[in-house]
């Protein structure tokens, strides 16, 4: 997984929102790496199929480990590697087609079980890699190869699903502002259960919603992106909920829930608490055994 | 004297007549009998149709049985529906408050009355397990002492259950005394000093795979394969050990990619539909080299089909789950005690070639009963993945360096990649380039030769014709052979639960032959006709419906296509 | 003179070199060329190693050809990676922007730099094809007419993007002439009265379907298969229509199979990883005996796989998509003609036999445009599922009854039943009765024998070994067999598109043969293990580079398996 | 599908609630047939695998026609009977390991498209026909055959789920009311668009929850269902999302969204407004035609 393998001949459309993921999560890694003084191979990289997920190839710098599977399963795969071991640091990158929608059942269970991962989502509003379908988060009326007269199904509002998922750490940001991005993956991966990093990554070639997230102040048009007040307490779900419920899009860390318990917390403490023995082979053959 | 017994009891759900067959085989089986259990049941959880069977024999037992010495009907249906099963000098037991029976061979009884008067409702096993060893001339004793030991359980009224219990047994054995002409008697055991454990196979194959250090089972439930999740469940509870409840087949598959991605032993189980979810996971295991093993329990198909009935008809899917050019390892044990050796293969065949190995289990052999010598894993070589030694810090080679297996990196440690299900270059990165397609997929394939081994059962080499069962028909299609044998028919008997790959010293064998003959429980003759794709000169002899084989009508239409065969009109 | 022109566009995606190919194919075709079409790219948007490649002749083109005539890079990488399929009098076109070639064959200019000159920079196509036709000594009449067709669109400047595209063109011709050596002058096109058409496959099968008067079609974007999704979604919009995207594949199965069992002509399209999500519904279908039609799009498999390249690894599992025993009807079009009638006879099919049914296409046929004589669809029965006639009142008789087919009730009138995927008896309620399993079984495997037909071709029956191909391998396999008959080999040929159920004489004829040759894309060889399922004696030739069989390799490989066969070697 | 049938002879266990959602829904589609005077076979019955989805098998009167498919797929199998049909009544019935657990991910999607159709779910908290394994809505610390010491993944709350999926209407039910159920089933066809009841139908044998719902007044044991009040007002958003939210089981039409207009007529209206025409598979062929 380097860019520099001349074989994987990957490339993002000019302007593509992704790669200012990219450069925010470089340097998320990087940061962790020397702040904690850990193997950069402690990560693992779990990728969605997409243009986004391409990610996974394009990192710069020392490689973490990578898994780019299959459409929409990068949670139950994130899952195992957690409940394989607790301390691995694990990252999942999908797109909103990947994440949303193959991929849609897999957040309530993740969520319920709490795991201990950030997930940076790059959201178009478009299928890029198969060349521009309707994805759920595609907005009403606009025009794509499968809604050639302009989509009807209601958009879907991820950050409104995620919190009522019970998703413990969501944020909300826009790829032009990589260096928020770092901060809310590294808050992310700090936090002790799921966190979700939703980026808004325009689309230049299929879907492009540069101009309507930043709007046009001169001509009147007000960006639809907006960054949360100082004031913003990330703790209250209730404000988070009204917040994610309004048809702007938030710019900033919208609910950060406390007291947050991982899986494998969960489980560690459930473990103690009993004392259940392991039997080992021999002692359970001989539950069975008729001398 | 007899040195066989067959018992039935048919009911509705909720009776316990499988409960009975079970108490039946356990006593049975501690007093030193050889026991199997069969049962059948609709897919429901209280009431339908619902069978217990036990066999008790001095020796060895290789299936359920050709036919029922003793039938005890809870009611009319089950009488009418499993009557014709009765050998000619069979008895029939019924319950005389539901029907009654106007028969020299049978005796009606209030089997409910009676428990209730022992002051225990619950001991209307017991009563019907007397009437059996009533029958049989079976000693009390063999019982009681079952009795003693499966209710003191070191609480106030132990004794009292089993003062009712050993009562309603009495019961049961007067009631039949002298009203019908009994059994044969029944040879006492054979006392043996082997250590044996009374097992289902479902309990063998998790035991196999935790002799080979499984870590990690996730999985849905289905039957017949959810009693292997809640088995896991309760015993797979150490340090750095997980077992968890996907939202689907698809998380279960896709999870334990992640965890032997992450360097664990992993594993699912599941049952046809299951099977499908999992396809494409299985896919990737196979594309990104990770071991896991799933365990597919096959049941009647397709789609929802027979969920609670038995069949072999999951084999093409299990040896091509998914697209693309790939052939799954297979397992695919024959007998309970199998199960155990089988779990535990694989396991370490998965770990052996870095990939997914499917195995492939059947309901009535999971759900089985049966003694067994006390399985030993030290028996067998439990493999563990060969791994990036970190020990001098050099670089480590790349991951998919070559045509041949290579260490395998473990998260944490050097050796970073990219696990990747498209196609991809030896670090694991995405290539549109055909060379590397060739590269992998040779790769891919050639691991696989790690797996051959020549562990095969055969006799009578010299025949031209060869029976073949694969899976749980083993069991029937060694009787029917050993019967062949007996009226003087030329056929030999060849077997491996290695199904993929096979071993290779039987392939020649079985090539070197005129007519393979194989017995086997799905319409399509599945197996002959993956024995075909390699040139062996297979033809299946099939049953679909939902029961296992039986001895005597196998060994007939065996017996049947081999005089085609030999009259050229096959 | 010369009868045939293959010319290749090599560059970065988004340069226009497909677009190129299918300019020069479509100017091409107008004049009454024959033309074929062949592109790859890598899995992205934009940049990525892409070649378009046009093929024109003037007779009926089989393949995309064996080498290149002209090879137009447009940096080095292309033409390193290309330059290999020259033929040994072929030419090179390079961009001088880009790299430099000191090589007689070779000229190099600065095309988008000629392009922009014409004041329109869009028309650099216009200056390769140009190029092109100057080497190959083509008038430019051939070409502006094109021009002048393509860009009367009825806007403004129509006139100025025609001045600049036939200026471009002229650029083009003028830059390469005199420079170096030109190729032989191309034979005028044969003018033909037959009505025909310019296509691609995807297209070619999307119209069967529609002439077959398909009613829903939902799908999930996959390469390369969503072409036919975003086809639909553009054409098949009528009242009582229903096109839709599902958010998954397990929803486009599931979905089409409501439609399907709402009395509509249903259908979906997908790739690999597409397919082994929809395994378990295509069981439920085969099982509720819901007509279905899944258009499957071969890609480079396993898993995620090579998604833009061309492999024909996906048939052992449309064959057998999911557990239990079920075996999918398959059609697979060999040529983009083929493609319609493929189109057409899958709906018919499972509007036939009431069932599943699987379209296997293939990437490189799915974008190959070719010219073809105009599909006629009143060539081809369509037919359409028997119902059950309400006429009288009558009670219609159950769904599920006896062993063959019944006609089909229609949710809305009368005969309510349940499509049931768990076993069923007549109604479709659930039953876990053996006899109803094995009825039902027959049932399902019998009405297979409906869509048996006798289409298939043959030439030299007699042959003792007959070449028979695949799908899209069809095409090249057909010149491989033309130059071994040409150089005195002794073989025939044999091919249909209807892969399962196969033509009975034609397995027939297969059976009689010494020995099957089968040209197929994968590594498995699994056409041709499929055969062996059949008894029949088949060998593969296989290749699994991702891209199509070239002719001239084909042969030679064919002629060495013949002789290891002759030698008794095999 | 008819109890009579001597080979079909699924039985539930005595006390299971689905008995009283099975009257309740013979009740409605009775009722429906007699008003309409439409035939009962313009109602397609799709129903999911457990013991609830077997409900299909054992309808009284007129039979329906049914879909008794795979597990977890209600849901599409609805949408692809709608899209080719329209006219006919489509019923779901399935439990909450089939809709919640591997269905779950189909609930957006038919929220988003607005299918026209009613689903009466019956949530038990349990996996019933495959012997007791935990579901999404199995409550904290329940011990089952997969959560022998306890299950520690959060509950789902499927009330608060539909509500931010966009399904328009809902309600909640217990089984012990059949009446109730009845009417809104009734109320729940004629809406126009994706109708869901939520039974609490209590698994006598795996998870018996019936005195937990009742509750036990005399003891001091609060009921945990408890009636909307009459002044509930079902087209409030906000107000149904708070009680979704609250601890306790609101019994009644909790949300009825207004204004809701189904797929078929979304999509009815942007053909009749886009006018583009059905060309026939000559007039496409010609627009290839080389002629
Ligand atoms: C099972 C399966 N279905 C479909 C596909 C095809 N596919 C690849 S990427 C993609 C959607 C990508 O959309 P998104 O996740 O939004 O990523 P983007 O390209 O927009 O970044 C699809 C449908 C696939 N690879 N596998
Ligand atoms: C793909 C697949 N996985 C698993 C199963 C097994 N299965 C049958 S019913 C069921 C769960 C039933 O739970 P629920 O939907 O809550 O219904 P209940 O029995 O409780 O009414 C499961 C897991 C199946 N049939 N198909
Ligand atoms: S298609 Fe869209 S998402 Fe994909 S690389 Fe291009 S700009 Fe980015
Ligand atoms: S197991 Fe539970 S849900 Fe199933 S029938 Fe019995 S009581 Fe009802
Ligand atoms: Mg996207
Ligand atoms: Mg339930």
């Amino acid at each position: 997984m380097t860019k520099r393998n001349p074989d994987y001949d990957f490339k993002w459309c000019p302007g593509c929102g992704d790669f200012g993921v990219l450069r925010a999560l470089d340097k998320a890694l990087e940061e962790r790496c020397e702040a904690l003084s850990e193997p950069i191979e402690n990560t693992v990289f779990v990728a969605g199929i997409g243009c986004s997920g391409n990610i996974v190839h394009l990192q710069d710098g020392p490689q973490p480990y990578g898994i780019h599977g299959i459409h929409g399963r990068t949670l139950p795969i994130a899952y195992g590697v957690k409940a394989a071991n607790p301390e691995l640091n694990v990252v999942v990158a999908a797109g909103d087609g990947d994440f949303l929608s193959i991929g849609g059942e897999h957040i309530g269970p993740a969520a319920r079980r709490n795991l201990d991962i950030v997930c940076v989502i790059m959201d178009n509003g478009i299928y890029g890699l198969t060349k521009g379908q309707a994805s759920p988060t595609t907005q009403l009326n606009v025009i794509t190869s499968t809604t050639p007269l302009g989509k009807l199904d209601e958009p879907e509002n991820p950050l409104e699903l995620y919190l009522t998922n019970g998703v413990g750490f969501i944020a909300s940001m826009v790829s032009t502002k990589p260096k928020d991005i770092t901060k809310a993956i590294l808050a992310g991966i700090e936090y002790p259960g799921l966190a979700i990093i939703h980026i808004q990554s325009p689309c230049t070639t299929y879907n492009d919603t540069y101009s309507l997230l930043k709007g046009d102040v001169k001509n009147g048009i007000e960006p639809l992106a907006i960054d949360l007040p100082e004031s913003h307490d990330s703790t209250d779900y209730d404000k988070a909920l009204t917040i994610a419920r309004s048809n702007k899009i938030p710019v900033g860390i919208l609910y950060s829930k406390k007291g947050s318990q991982s899986m494998n917390q969960k489980i560690a403490t459930q473990k103690q608490s009993t004392n259940a023995p392991q039997r080992t082979v021999d002692e359970l053959l001989t539950t069975l055994s008729l001398k | 004297m007899s040195k066989n017994l067959i018992v039935r009891f048919a009911g509705e759900g909720g009776q316990g007549v499988v409960t009975a067959s079970e108490g039946l085989a356990q006593a049975a089986a501690q007093v030193g009998y050889h026991v199997q259990t069969f049962s059948t049941y609709p897919s429901q959880i209280k009431g339908g149709p619902t069978l217990g069977q036990t066999r008790l024999s001095t020796s060895p037992i290789l299936s359920a049985g050709d036919g029922l010495d003793v039938l005890v009907a809870l009611d009319e249906y089950a009488y009418e529906y499993n009557k014709d099963e009765l050998f000619d000098d069979g008895l029939i037991v019924y319950n005389s408050k539901e029907f009654t029976l106007d028969l020299p061979n049978a005796i009606g009884f209030d089997v409910d009355e009676l428990a209730r008067s022992t002051g225990n409702a619950l001991s209307a096993n017991m009563v019907m397990i007397g009437a059996v060893a009533g029958l049989a001339n079976m000693p009390a004793k063999y019982f009681t002492e079952f009795i003693t030991k499966r209710f003191d359980r070191g609480r106030d009224n132990d004794q009292a259950i089993i003062e009712a219990n050993i009562k309603a047994l009495s019961l049961g054995m007067k009631a039949v005394k002298d009203s019908i002409q009994a059994l044969p008697e029944m040879d006492p055991p054979v006392s043996t000093n082997a250590d044996r454990v009374l097992i289902k196979g479902f309990e063998a194959a998790c035991l196999g795979a935790l002799a080979a250090d499984l870590d990690v089972f996730i999985g849905y439930p289905i039957s017949p394969a959810t009693t292997m999740l809640t088995f896991m469940q309760a015993n797979l509870i150490g340090d750095n050990k997980h077992v968890g409840q996907a939202s689907s087949e698809i998380e279960s598959i896709t999870s334990i990619l992640g965890a032997g991605f992450a360097g664990k032993r992993s594993m699912t189980s599941t049952a046809g539909p299951g099977l499908c979810l999992m396809s494409e996971g299985i896919g990737l295991a196979w594309m990104a080299e990770v071991p896991l093993v799933v365990a597919n329990v096959q049941r009647g198909g397709p789609s929802t089909g027979l969920p609670t009935k038995t069949e072999q008809s999951d084999l093409l899917m299990a040896l091509n789950p998914g697209h693309g050019d790939m052939r799954t390892p297979v397992i695919a044990p024959g007998t309970v005690e199998e199960c155990f050796y089988a779990g535990a293969h694989a396991i370490s065949w998965a770990e052996t070639y870095q990939g997914p190995v499917i195995l492939l289990s059947e309901a009535s052999l999971a759900e089985r009963q049966q003694d067994i010598p006390r399985p030993d894993a030290s028996n067998i070589d439990i493999a563990k993945r060969v791994v990036v030694d970190n020990k001098n810090g050099d670089t480590p080679q790349p991951r998919y360096l070559g045509e041949e297996l290579t260490p395998f990196p473990i998260p944490g440690n050097i050796g970073a990649y990219t696990a990747n299900g498209s196609e991809h270059d030896e670090q694991g990165d995405t290539t549109h380039l055909g060379k590397w397609h060739v590269q992998m997929t040779k790769r891919r394939f050639n691991k696989l030769k790690l797996l051959e081994n020549d562990i095969y059962e055969s006799e009578n080499e010299d025949a031209e014709i060869l029976i073949v069962p694969w899976g749980g028909s083993k069991g029937p299609a060694r009787e029917a052979y050993d019967q062949l044998v007996a009226d003087g028919e030329k056929v030999g008997w060849a077997y491996s639960m290695f199904v993929h790959p096979m071993p290779p010293n039987m392939i020649k064998l079985l090539l070197s032959k005129k007519l393979i003959v194989v017995p086997e429980l799905n319409y399509m003759g599945q197996f002959a006709s993956y024995l075909r794709t390699m040139k062996i000169n297979a033809e299946p002899i099939t049953q679909y419906t939902g029961l296992p084989f039986r001895k005597s009508i196998l060994a007939n239409n065996i017996k049947e296509l081999i005089s085609k065969e030999l009259a050229g009109t096959l």
